[in-house]
């Protein structure tokens, strides 16, 4: 029974995380309709940013953050102009952007190489205090609730800017329909440069946390991490960013109990959850009326 | 004509549901052997979700559909083509990258199965008249040619029976002559259609069998001369 | 009626002919057995990637599978490794058959669903619990078995085979349907073609392409362990050289395979982030200035590609 | 008739001397090729890297003195090292191997870390006929009696590995006893040695359990562990899987009376880099050389002197992995030393002439007669405080070569 709450409890902390990893990917693709196939490669790259920023300067990951965020608005717009409308104009935006992104995923990983090798490098648990912290009798690190926290609180902003800004109202629209949007004046390139840089951002935060729920970060993990991701949105429905939480939630908590009971199995499950929903559920778990909204 | 051969297609209570709207509710239709029926009525009112099921691009959700006194209903695409139905496109849909020649030949090959194939494809080009240009990519035709070109392509699979849809829209005046006297002759070769135009005019030099629809049923079947005097048709095409 | 079919049938007689004499001049086979294994994975993607459009990105689940049917025959069956071979191709098109549903899903979507599809094979086959079959993780070992040259030419039969079907759908009707399938599957349908059958056909001769070929390498490997023969960069240097070389003809995926493996080989063995990086610029190049691969500067020049 | 067949004579004759003129005039090489292969990047990499620079070590030194002395033509020949890199990938080493038998023709072949690696050059080495040294590839099946060109360099099998660790756990009557490996050939065979020598003790292990290799979060599998409440967990896994089941040890804060890895002993810098020296207080390891002292030897340098000269000519601290791949060369030189003719199968004779008679840094060299290790055996280490922050450790099994008294339960 034990057993049983501290499953259930850590797969939901875990889940809250891997609704994080999902979100960018998310938001990415309900704005521009395309599959970010670098995103894991983003998440690995926010690894080594703190990583790097931890090692070199003492860091604190929450720290680190506020950085990420800078660094990928920076580096996302020009990468956005100078992508993606180009796409957008060919015959098969779709197809052609997965196998685009795929290629820049490769450039990163290269050059990760080379800047720090392809070791494992990792923070440790205690950054955050040697604490344990205890829910419902169970013992958890500290840093995993930290880790939630800053989950639940990108949940928050994604919330907020969708719902409360006029920004994200547009934003909205242009995830509805996009050619619409274009025809009642929203600026859909501004609009989908900005959630371009919004998704990478989101995506290194994921990166950041990563030490304390995935473990160890190394220049080739982006791969898994992008099928993992998709499988969450999947899940949860395409292009609907809200509805990635309850697609990390059911990985998180359906991967604890593969753990803790059918633990030489566990690998497998993302790739069966993410098949299984694309055959028989299509639009997501939350149907078609989240997903039109 | 002849319109007391017998029944080649024979529609009753179709249904086609899209979501919780049901775009065809109780279609009923019939056609005889190489008669040409008209189909009009307002936009929104089926008669291009009725060639889509009758074609098998749509899955109907009720009712039956009999082509040669066998059952076509749910069938797909392929099927129906082999047994003899064949359409066009209200807006053409050729296979971009292909030639003409190309085109045509896939139906020569897929659709029909029998006679000399490069035959069938020159005689279905002679037909549209686009035998000088066999060659081109399709990507490459105007807009009115390549309506042409899905109907040279439906040609090659030797239907009895062809769905036009909508091929007078966006055409001039004088094309428009052209094709009506070319779907006549057509017809002489003994193929039945279902003309679905906006154009009532053009349906005129056709036929003197029409059917209007509206809100995805059948309402009236008449001349155009009996459509025009009849208080229904009329509200329906001016609007309530 | 079969005079269409010389000019690739040329180019097929001119690589089987440089691949038979090879070897009397260049001593290192294992550098060729590669380069064919990357030959055939090659046509084979082609198979289904250039006449359908559906991009198979678990393309190396077919890979592993052949090995591992192939394996499987020669240990526990004691199948002689040649017939081994050609049940590993079956084996393939068993896991083809199986992933047929996933055809319906459309591009993107289906590249990451068959991605997903050889990563769960993979873990299937690699589970401790069915050691007793797959020997789990522990790997395969044909050792008893090996014999360098015998696998070579079977390699070079695979690769024949797989340039032959290319040749095939490049000049015959049935390659005309499936290019038909990629354009507009609604058009084509409606010209009389059997979309499903078509796609599953090309889709399943494509995975016993792989099939076979996953074969050839495991009997030629001797050694193999699941993560060898499910190894992602199996999918992803055939997609690249296919997307180099361009789709849909006999020569685009041989033209690339051949400059960017022999490339592979020289700089890419020694550095290989150097060729990493290289291919992943070479993509976006490719994406977003020549999407359709180095055959269609010839074609655009409307020179004739086999 | 007889004309013929004098013909046939004179022919047959003529190819003999022929084939035969070539083996009278062997000259001596002017090099002695040495091919290996490395891994710059993946998963082995960690491991890799480390044992290619240790052989590398060996070369320099044998260079700096003109050479290694081979027996065959009596006299000093300089080594030529060739290496590639096969980034972790079994599919590039095949390839590369055999490249550097048929392209390069090495004289002898060193192979790459681990058993994984090692595996796709052990059919190329039988079928070519080369001798590879496997220097820690220590699955049992590399080792047949059909297969002469095979030996192992260091270590033993690894199913060998737990015996002093089963002994341990027997004699300190340690009742409750969990193991979890990762499912691979490398820690599997490790786990069913003691999951069997404990059940014929009479120890039935509450917990025996598979993960895949690669696991990186531990904290549920040991949540589950726990609910078995076992007095010693067995951890076996790679590198990776040590760093992340010790940190989620310590960051659950779960404690054991005994807890076991493979690692720390190998590659200690790595793991107290990873999880700190505090997570590694009084857990158990097996203890290898730099840990392990072996300073009387018959060849090379002894410890102390190899982690001088190591560091003076690399810069960077011994670990095992170094003094394995010095060691591999060791044995490389001790084969051309002793064979008295240049043929792959006199290598072979000359190792088995030398086996149970040499003492490098590596401790005892002996091999079976299939070229399997049964010299190295490992002993049981504990991992103590030691001043502030400091960390020592002690021998705690088998008696003979205890240093210390193992802490029983960990406090």
């Amino acid at each position: 029974m034990n057993l049983f709450a501290y499953t259930i409890i850590a797969g939901i902390m875990y889940g809250v995380f891997f609704g994080l990893v999902g979100l960018g990917l998310n938001i990415i693709f309900g704005v521009m309709r395309m599959i970010n196939l670098a995103h894991g490669d983003v998440i690995m790259l926010g690894s080594f940013l703190a990583y790097w920023l931890y090692e070199l300067l003492g860091f604190n990951p929450l720290l680190v953050v506020p950085v990420a965020v800078a660094v990928f608005f920076l580096v996302g717009f020009p990468l956005y102009y100078a992508l993606v409308p180009r796409l957008l104009r060919s015959k098969d935006p779709e197809m052609l952007s997965f196998i685009l992104f795929f290629g820049v995923s490769q450039v990163i990983e290269a050059v990760i190489i080379f800047a720090f090798g392809n070791n494992q490098r990792s923070i440790p648990f205690n950054v955050f205090g040697s604490a344990g912290f205890d829910i419902f009798g169970q013992r958890f690190p500290i840093a995993w609730l930290v880790t939630t926290l800053v989950a639940l609180a990108a949940f928050g902003f994604i919330y907020w800017y969708l719902q409360h800004t006029r920004m994200g109202y547009a934003t909205r629209a242009v995830m509805a329909n996009r050619d619409e949007a274009m025809i009642s004046g929203i600026d859909v390139n501004r609009i989908s440069a900005v959630v371009f840089c919004m998704g990478l951002a989101l995506a290194s935060i994921a990166g950041i946390f990563s030490f304390f729920i995935i473990g160890a970060s190394y220049p080739s993990m982006g791969p898994e991490l992008t099928t993992v991701s998709f499988a969450i949105i999947v899940l949860g429905s395409l292009g609907n960013p809200l509805g990635t939480i309850l697609g990390g939630l059911i990985y998180g908590v359906a991967i604890m109990f593969m753990q803790s009971y059918f633990s030489s199995w566990a690998n497998i499950l993302p790739y069966v959850l993410l098949i299984a929903v694309m055959l028989f559920k299509p639009e997501g778990l939350i149907g078609k009326a989240a997903r039109s909204a | 004509m002849c319109p007391n051969g017998k029944h080649l297609l024979k529609v009753e209570g179709l249904v086609k549901k899209f979501g919780g709207f049901r775009a065809l509710n109780g279609v009923n239709i019939d056609v005889r052997e190489g008669q040409i029926v008209g189909l009009a009525g307002p936009n929104g009112s089926g008669k291009t979700t009725l060639i889509n099921v009758i074609s098998g691009v749509y899955r109907p959700d009720g009712g039956s559909v009999e082509f040669d006194g066998r059952s076509v209903y749910k069938l797909p695409s392929h099927k129906i083509v082999r047994m003899g139905i064949n359409r066009t496109f209200q807006v053409p849909k050729p296979l971009a990258g292909l030639t003409v020649w190309e085109n045509v030949k896939l139906g020569a090959v897929y659709g029909s199965r029998e006679g000399n194939r490069r035959e069938t494809v020159r005689q279905a080009l002679e037909i549209v008249q686009l035998h000088n240009m066999k060659d081109s990519v399709s990507a490459d035709l105007t807009f009115a040619q390549q309506k042409l070109l899905g109907l040279a392509t439906a040609l090659a699979t030797k239907p009895k029976m062809l769905l036009v849809d909508e091929i007078a829209a966006g055409l001039s005046h004088q094309e428009l002559l052209w094709i009506a006297e070319m779907l006549l002759r057509i017809q002489k070769t003994g193929v039945a259609m279902i003309v679905v135009e906006h154009h009532l005019g053009f349906i005129d030099t056709l036929t003197s069998d029409v059917v209007v629809m509206n809100a995805g049923a059948n309402l009236f079947r008449g001349s155009i001369q009996e459509a025009a005097q009849n208080d229904e048709v009329v509200e329906v095409f001016l609007g309530r | 009626m079969l005079r269409r079919y010389f000019p690739s049938l040329g180019v097929i007689l001119a690589i089987v002919a440089i691949l038979l004499c090879l070897p009397h001049f260049y001593s290192n086979q294992s550098f060729l057995f590669n380069m064919m294994l990357y030959l055939a994975l090659a046509e084979g993607l082609n198979i289904i990637y250039g006449f359908t459009g559906y991009l198979p990105f678990g393309y190396v689940g077919f890979f592993g599978a052949g090995a591992y049917g192939a394996a499987i025959a020669i240990t526990l069956l004691h199948i002689s490794p040649f017939f081994g071979v050609i049940i590993g191709g079956i084996a393939a098109v068993l896991i083809g058959i199986i992933l047929i549903p996933l055809l319906r899903l459309s591009g993107a979507y289906f590249a990451i669903a068959n991605l997903a599809a050889s990563q769960a094979l993979y873990f299937v086959v690699a589970n401790p619990s069915l050691e007793k079959i797959t020997q789990g993780p522990y790997g395969i070992d044909l050792s008893s078995v090996y014999n360098a040259d015998a696998s070579y030419y079977t390699m070079l039969g695979v690769l024949v085979f797989a340039m032959l079907l290319v040749a095939y759908m490049r000049n015959s009707n049935f390659g005309l349907s499936l290019l038909a399938i990629k354009e507009d599957q609604v058009t084509a349908s409606l010209a009389g073609v059997n979309v499903v059958k078509a796609r599953s056909i090309a889709w399943m001769l494509s995975a016993f392409v792989a099939g076979l070929s996953g074969a050839a390498f495991g009997w030629y490997t001797a050694v193999f362990y699941p993560s060898t023969v499910f190894s992602l960069d199996v999918s992803v240097f055939t997609i690249v050289f296919v997307l180099f070389g361009g789709i849909g003809t006999v020569a685009g995926p041989l033209v690339g395979t051949l400059i960017l493996y022999s490339m592979y080989n020289f700089i890419g063995i020694s550095t290989p982030q150097y060729f990493q990086l290289f291919y992943g610029l070479l993509i976006i190049v490719l994406v977003l200035f020549l999407p359709d691969g180095v055959a269609s500067i010839l074609q655009k020049g409307k020179v004739y590609v086999p | 008739m007889s004309r013929l067949k004098a013909l046939f004579i004179v022919i047959a004759s003529a190819i003999l001397v022929f084939a035969a003129v070539p083996s009278f005039a062997k000259k001596a090489p002017k090099v002695i090729t040495i091919g290996t292969l490395y891994a710059s990047s993946g998963p082995f990499a960690t491991s890799s890297t480390p044992q290619y620079e240790g052989l590398k070590f060996w070369v320099s030194q044998v260079n700096k003195e003109g050479g290694v002395f081979v027996k065959a033509f009596n006299k000093k020949i300089p080594v030529k090292l060739v290496a590639y890199d096969d980034q972790s990938k079994t599919a590039t080493a095949g390839m590369l191997y055999n490249q550097l038998i048929t392209r390069d023709h090495v004289d002898m072949l060193a192979a790459d870390f681990g058993s994984v690696l090692t595996s796709v050059a052990v059919p190329l080495a039988k079928v070519h006929k080369v001798m590879l040294f496997d220097q820690t590839g220590t699955a049992a099946k590399f080792f047949t009696p059909d297969n002469p060109y095979v030996v192992l360099c260091s270590l033993p099998t690894s199913g060998k590995w737990p015996y002093a660790l089963a002994d341990f756990m027997i004699a300190k009557k340690i009742p409750r006893v969990a193991i979890l490996y990762a499912s691979n050939d490398f820690d599997q065979s490790q786990a069913v040695t003691l999951h069997d020598k404990l059940v014929k003790a009479g120890i039935k292990p509450v917990y025996y359990q598979a993960v895949p290799t690669s696991t990186s979060n531990y904290s549920v599998l040991i949540h589950s562990i726990q609910a078995t409440k076992p007095d010693a967990v067995i951890e076996f896994g790679f590198p990776n899987n040590d760093i992340a089941f010790l940190q989620g040890l310590q960051a659950s804060g779960v404690k054991f009376k005994m807890v076991f890895t493979i690692f720390p002993g190998q590659l200690f810098e790595l793991l107290e880099k990873n999880v700190g020296a505090k997570a590694l207080y009084y857990t158990y390891t097996y203890p290898t050389p730099p840990l392990l002292k072996y300073e009387k030897v018959d060849l090379g340098m002894g410890l102390s002197q190899f982690e001088q000269a190591f560091k003076k000519e690399t810069g960077k601290e011994v670990n095992f992995l170094n003094v394995a791949g010095y060691n591999t060369g060791l044995i490389m030189q001790k084969t051309l030393e002793t064979a008295p003719k240049f043929d792959q199968l006199a290598f072979r004779k000359a190792v088995t002439g030398f086996s149970g008679k040499l003492m490098t840094l590596d401790g005892k060299f002996e091999v079976d007669a299939n070229g399997a290790q049964v010299g190295e055996m490992l002993p049981v280490a504990q991992f103590v405080p030691k001043g502030v922050g400091g960390i020592e450790m002690h021998i705690v099994y088998p008696p003979n070569m205890k240093t210390a008294e193992a802490v029983y339960p960990a406090p």
